[in-house]
């Protein structure tokens, strides 16, 4: 299973590793080593045991069974804290645990050496100049004074990645670190991560994006049903990697984007985002999925919270079914089939398991309560009938609807996230980063749902990977300095316009504009 | 076990009464607790003692529950009229008689046993005006909504119109988890904004305490003097110290109260009548006969004072004084 | 696609789940069982009303408590709420001279804007719940002494102006806390079971109470999710005082008099009701049934004691071990690995 | 990397916020110019020393109300663990003879350990904070009375068993709660200093304080970053539990005898505190600087009413008032939209 270069040494070695979550089995005897100086990419569908790995490793659950070798001594970790003291840093996939809200910035990027073995005196001050030395190793640049609660889920992440990088450790997981972060992000990340890699730090890279992976992994190493199933080497057969990741094979994402003809469902007139910025345009045809890319922090996010109701626009105008819209809160949209998934999931749909209405079913119903049981009613068989169609239709890994949401994979959970929406006839559907997380096969089967769904309504998808946008959209657009740019109006092929798309950020970028 | 000669029940013995008191803790409840058990051990009674906590609707659920226990008495230590002469009333209703420690419940069928709150609160202020004069600043602690406490404060205040000199230049006060504490921290305010003050009014000995926590902490002792209510050992005790603000104060034993309670009722529960009232004289406590007579704790109190050991009241030949 | 195991049908419960989910149920059991055993009296029917009457007060503010709980709040001013309601039940009849019906809209209302003073606050003002409960709590405990400068509310009482009071207590108005239907269930715990059963039904069975639950888990998410939270957490504050004010003219009515020393320790009976309530069925939660079962087991503990006999101190002491007891049991069978 | 977040350096702060900070200060300042001018004997030393003395016990247990509360959980026991304080000193010097010394450190002992059972009952067993320190609450209320049968301590007294007590409070233990340096800075102000000032250390400017505070903030997170999440949570109920006992040492050692009570009222005013702490400096959380502060704000205003003779019900009324006044400053100025 390893390569063939003997003179390297192993980092990590896991073998028949086992964890049972009940009747779910995570983990079902998996092996995987990496080498010194590696990146090694992991592989698999939602549910395969990728983060349950990663927690095993990082010692925050522990394993049921099976043996991990840290630089070939035997090792279990009994708290997160051990495994650091032992040289495994991490980036854990949800973002609600990348840091504490109540602590600013400053705080959080140095929590691990609080929490672990920094200096014992720390003041306001000293905390700052640590914490820009952390901030610098990955250039994040962020007001070190800023709450904790209020960053988004992209800063978020770029926090605990900065703190992991930081850490100086033999060995380095990160799981899904790039799943809120454009490419540009996710580009600096990958310099980052070479330049460790070079000093001889072993790096275990989790992600559902081939093209992350094709970057930056040396090996890819596929985990299905809890086990390995297949390794690549270098260079890395993606789609073969993907045929055994979820047994089948994917045919060609990219569809031909047909200009639409379809009436104007909505439309944006003259819209400043913020003031100051340079108005724009957007009109979304009924039947039409549109994908709009950006940086971190371009305002993508900001507009759809604005057509949500969440936000008020500077300027300009919304128009629905030609009808001037203005909502004043997400009550109002969802009754008029406004529908918006949010970029922060556990932050932004989940509920705790020990309340009703945390499982599956609650889940997806409710936005829906009040449209479903007008006379306050509930009738929980409609509720299970709708989450065990969502169960089939997605492929979600559950024993039922029943299940709390916090016993489900990241990728699973974000399943469950967009069925909600799928389970009312909707206008407008708002989705931001919504396939954070899912994986290939899940992903095609969800914009399948998604392009099917679409007779009568438009679909704006905010994302931050471009391969993902290719893969949705009709009409891509790209946000930057909170104003849409319609790169190219001909639509010969979506790669055309991703190719112009970037040489408009390149322009952009070269000209030192900021906002 | 039952004790010869005596009437019906008492003969056979196995008598069971229900003692039921407003107040939840403190010195007073546990002394006048022990009068209790001790008479009726004496008359071979078994007494089943709850305390309402303060909690007046909590006083209706226990003697409602000591009517469902069936027992054959009822003994009801304070508590507000208002609340519970229903409740006696259907006690009585029940065939079980019930006597009544200073609560007016208002019922020719049930014996009152009062202490006197009035006549407490006129023996130390007597005793103030004796020692201070007719013309004084004065201060009174007091919180109303306590039925004993507002009928030794209205004495005060008949006091102040009976003494044009007697001024009253500050109320305070407060009823909580550290009354001492907490009222020594008002005291002292008081006492710096009332520099004239001479003479402070306590009718709670909870009080006493933290206003002579105060006076100690201002060095004033020379200069203010308290007159209170109530006795026990740490009273005595406070009151015998060197220079010692609190100089006198009134009371009535506590544990005989208990034991008059307990004497009264069984007399109605053997179909004799003890009187519809029943009255126990206070005794005045001063520093001055604390010291002269070396009375250290509360036992040797009622060992010089013979009327505050014991009371005539409600007494009969059958039944055995408590020992 | 993805090879995931979808038996619908739940795993069978373990043995420790079970116990976890009835422990309480059990140790009420064998409560009344021991009690019974120790004192016959104590299992006769007069003695269980009696019990189920004295817990009714608490186990109604346990109600509102536990519905603000649900919606992530804390409702710290039911007991003086409770307390207000007494004196100004009082204050309306004896001074104000009006009968029982006025008296009840006129103390509900009030108990009910209380409650929209402390939701407004929170939601509003964005005050911490805590700390608007805990403000409110002691206004209320100066503000219901006030009318009458400090003293009990009695028929023929000495008003601050010098006057007396006309009025007195109606004898309709205390039926509701003395009377008893069929001579034999008192009313106290016909009110007390009405509003359990509307209090479970609202949180259990409809989407309004599946909101609350949800504020209380994620806000956030609720209010994406189209829910107007401001107002839902309004009306649990709302709903709180109401209940409040009504188990404080349940308490005026028994009571008879309006008495400073009235609703001393409901505050924290009330939180020990609801809390013990997230035991219950194992729930982790706040919910209507656990908090009135709650009341209803420290009610049994505290009758059952008495009747023996048990020094008053050893009470608050048995209650406590049987609290840690109860609990130790619940939650330690249950210990989830992180 | 980010192409926002333009200057690190602050904005200049609005006067909203600057009012909002220091909100608190400037009331207290109004406060005490205002009683001065009222009555001129307000602003002498000794007066103003003994306010801080009044206010020193609550602020002790509000200090370790605020560290629990700054690792995410509350602790309802530290009433009750003051109050057994009091009866365990008195007993251990009347009862047990010991000296000063001797009692000091077997109070603080017991304390640390109440602490420390409420501690493992909260992490090991899994019971919910609010539930677990509840129970301790009323289990303590019950035992601190076992030893003497109800009965407070004081020299001479009788104990169950027939004989008197012999020994009594030690004179250098009263010095404790009676004394003062220089003749004029009482003890218990000192304590309350050293405490304050350790604890804002801790807090403050130590990697532990960050810990509790990032466990209050997202408990996971902290364990994921290392942290031994249990043991901090741990600690910070055996800190929140001596703390209750150094401030029950006090009480006893002013009182000078084992007063039978439940302490509730120490308990609410001491939450009091360290809920209004969160105003000072615009925090919106627990901290120490503030909890002190909020107990000398509500110990001003209580010597300043009582200076004034307000009757003593309109006391509690001014303190909800003047709560929901600053309050609504503090945090209604500082609307944050979500
Ligand atoms: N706490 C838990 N309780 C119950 N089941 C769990 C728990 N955590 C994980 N599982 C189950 O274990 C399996 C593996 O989950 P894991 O999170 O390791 O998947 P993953 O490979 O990381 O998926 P994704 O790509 O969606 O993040 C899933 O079926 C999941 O439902
Ligand atoms: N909660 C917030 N607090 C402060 N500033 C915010 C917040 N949300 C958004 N912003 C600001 O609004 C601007 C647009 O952010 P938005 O979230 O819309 O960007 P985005 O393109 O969606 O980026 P991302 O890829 O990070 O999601 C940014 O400059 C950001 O700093
Ligand atoms: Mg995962
Ligand atoms: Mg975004």
């Amino acid at each position: 299973m390893s390569t063939s270069s003997p003179p390297k040494k192993i980092a990590v070695s896991v073998t028949g590793l086992e964890k049972s979550f009940g009747p779910t089995r995570a983990l079902a005897g998996a092996d995987l080593i990496v080498e010194a100086g590696e990146i090694v990419a992991l592989m698999g569908a939602n549910g395969a045991g990728k983060s349950t790995l990663v927690k095993i490793l990082s010692g925050s659950i522990s394993a049921d069974g099976g043996t991990i070798l840290l630089n070939g001594n035997q090792v279990s970790f009994a708290s997160p804290g051990e495994a650091q003291a032992a040289g495994i840093a991490t980036v854990h996939q949800a973002t609600d645990q990348a840091g504490a809200a109540g602590l600013t910035v400053a705080e959080n990027l140095t929590l691990n050496e609080l929490c672990g073995t920094g200096s014992f005196f720390v003041s306001p001050r000293s905390t700052r100049k640590r914490a820009a030395e952390i901030a610098a190793l990955i250039d994040l640049d962020l007001p070190l004074d800023r709450d904790f609660a209020d960053l988004r889920p992209a800063e978020r992440q770029l926090i605990a990645i900065a703190r992991a990088v930081a850490a100086k450790t033999s060995v380095l997981i990160l799981d899904e670190p790039t799943s809120s972060l454009s490419s540009t992000e996710a580009e600096r990340l990958f310099s980052v991560l070479r330049r460790l890699k070079a000093s001889g730090i072993a790096i275990l890279y989790i992600s559902h994006r081939t093209g992350d992976l094709a970057a930056i992994a040396d090996r890819a190493v596929v985990l299905r049903g809890g086990k390995v199933v297949a390794s690549f080497a270098k260079p890395i057969d993606f789609s073969a990697a993907v045929a055994a990741m979820i047994g089948r094979t994917l045919d060609a994402a990219l569809h031909d984007g047909t200009v639409s003809n379809a009436p104007i469902l909505a439309s944006v007139k003259r819209a400043r985002l913020i003031p100051g910025a340079r108005p724009f345009d957007l009109d979304l045809r009924s039947g039409e999925v549109v994908a709009i890319t950006g940086t971190l922090g371009s305002g993508k996010s900001r507009l759809l919270r604005a057509l949500f109701g969440l936000e008020q626009l500077a300027e300009g105008e919304f128009t629905l079914d030609g009808k001037p819209w203005l909502s004043n809160g997400p009550a109002r949209s969802i009754e008029n089939g406004v529908f918006m998934v949010a970029e922060d999931r556990w932050a932004s749909s989940l509920l705790p398991p020990e309340i009703p209405g945390a499982s599956i079913a609650g889940t997806i119903a409710l936005p829906h309560l009040p449209r479903w049981f007008p006379l306050g009613l509930l009738r929980e068989t409609r509720e299970r009938l709708v989450a065990s169609d969502a169960i089939g239709r997605l492929g979600i890994k559950a024993r039922g609807p029943d299940d709390t949401l916090d016993q489900l994979s990241g990728g699973n959970q974000q399943k469950v996230v967009l069925a909600r929406w799928q389970a009312a006839p909707c206008r407008l559907l708002l989705l931001d980063e919504p396939f954070q997380g899912v994986d290939v096969g899940a992903r095609t089967d969800l914009i399948a749902a998604i392009r099917n769904s679409q007779s009568g309504s438009a679909t704006l998808i905010a994302t931050s990977d471009t391969e993902e946008a290719l893969e949705v959209a009709d009409r891509i657009l790209v946000m930057r300095d909170h104003s849409l740019y319609e790169a190219d109006g001909s639509h010969e092929s979506l790669a055309a316009v991703i190719g112009s798309v970037e040489s408009i950020e390149t322009r952009a970028a070269g000209t030192g504009q900021t906002p | 076990e039952g004790i010869a000669g005596a009437p019906a029940p008492f003969d056979k013995g196995g008598v069971k009464i229900a003692v039921i008191s407003f107040l939840g803790s403190g010195d007073w409840l546990q002394a006048f607790e022990a009068g209790v058990k001790r008479q009726a051990d004496a008359l071979g009674v078994e007494a089943n003692l709850s305390q309402a906590r303060n909690d007046i609707n909590a006083q209706r659920e226990l003697i409602q529950q000591a009517i469902n226990l069936g027992v054959k008495g009822i003994v009801i230590n304070n508590g507000q009229p208002e609340a519970l002469k229903d409740v006696a009333q259907a006690a009585l209703d029940a065939g079980i008689p019930v006597v009544a420690y200073d609560v007016n419940l208002d019922n020719a069928k049930i014996p009152q046993i009062e202490q006197s709150d009035a006549d407490m609160a006129r023996l130390v202020l007597e005793q103030a005006v004796k020692e201070q004069g007719e013309t004084f600043d004065g201060g009174a602690v007091y919180v109303s909504g306590f039925a004993p406490l507002d009928r030794r404060y209205a004495v005060w205040k008949d006091f102040g119109k009976k003494y044009p000199g007697i001024k009253e230049v500050a109320t305070w006060g407060v009823v909580n988890d550290s009354v001492p504490a907490s009222v020594a921290d008002q005291t002292k305010a008081v006492l710096a904004a009332n520099p004239t003050l001479s003479v402070v009014f306590t009718p709670w000995d909870e009080f006493a305490r933290g206003v002579k926590l105060a006076i100690d902490e201002a060095g004033v002792a020379d200069k203010v003097k308290i007159y209170g209510v109530d006795i026990s050992t740490s009273d005595i005790q406070a009151m015998r110290e060197p220079n010692s603000p609190w100089v006198a104060t009134a009371a009535t034993n506590p544990a005989v109260v208990g034991e008059v309670s307990v004497r009264a009722l069984a007399q109605l529960i053997a179909g004799q009548d003890p009187g519809h009232s029943v009255l126990i004289q206070p005794t005045l406590v001063t520093k001055q006969t604390l010291v002269d007579n070396d009375i250290k704790t509360i036992e040797e109190l009622q060992e010089k004072f013979p009327a505050f050991k014991d009371s005539d009241a409600a007494k009969k030949d059958w039944i055995p004084a408590s020992k | 696609m993805t090879d995931h195991a979808t038996a619908s049908s739940k795993p069978a419960s373990t043995f420790a789940e079970t116990a976890r989910k009835y422990a309480l149920f059990v140790l009420l059991a064998v409560m009344l069982v021991g009690f019974w055993s120790a004192q016959p009296a104590f299992i006769n029917s007069a003695n269980l009303f009696s019990i189920l009457q004295a817990v009714s007060v608490v186990a109604i503010l346990g109600v509102g408590v536990s519905i603000t709980m649900s919606a992530g709040g804390f409702d710290l001013s039911v007991g003086s709420v409770a307390a207000s309601s007494v004196m100004a039940a009082s204050y309306a009849m004896v001074v104000l001279q009006m009968n029982a019906f006025e008296t009840l809209g006129l103390v509900l209302l009030m108990g009910a804007f209380i409650g929209l003073v402390n939701g407004l606050l929170i939601v509003r003002v964005g005050v911490p719940d805590l700390l608007a409960t805990l403000s409110t709590m002691f206004l209320l405990a100066g503000l219901q002494l006030i009318p009458t400068g400090g003293r009990s509310i009695t028929a023929g009482m000495m008003l601050p102006n010098g006057t007396t009071a006309a009025g007195a207590y109606d004898p309709a108005f205390l039926v509701l806390g003395r009377g008893r239907l069929f001579d034999t269930v008192p009313y106290p715990v016909i009110v007390m079971g009405i509003v359990a059963i509307l209090a479970w039904f609202l949180m259990e069975r409809t989407r309004w109470g599946r909101v609350f639950y949800a504020i209380g888990g994620n806000e956030t998410a609720a209010h994406l999710a189209g829910a107007p939270t401001k107002a839902y957490r309004l009306w649990a504050y709302v709903l709180s005082g109401t209940l409040a004010s009504l188990g404080g003219l349940i308490v005026a009515s028994r009571v008879g008099r309006g008495d400073v020393s009235a609703g001393n320790s409901l505050l924290l009976d009330a939180v020990a009701a609801s809390l013990i309530g997230f035991a219950v069925l194992d729930k982790r939660r706040p919910h209507v049934l656990g908090t009135v079962l709650g009341a209803i087991f420290v009610g049994v503990l505290l009758n059952g004691l008495t009747m023996l006999n048990a020094p008053y101190y050893t009470q608050d002491f048995v209650k406590g071990v049987v609290l840690v007891g109860a609990l130790a049991l619940t939650f330690g069978l249950g210990k989830k690995k992180r």
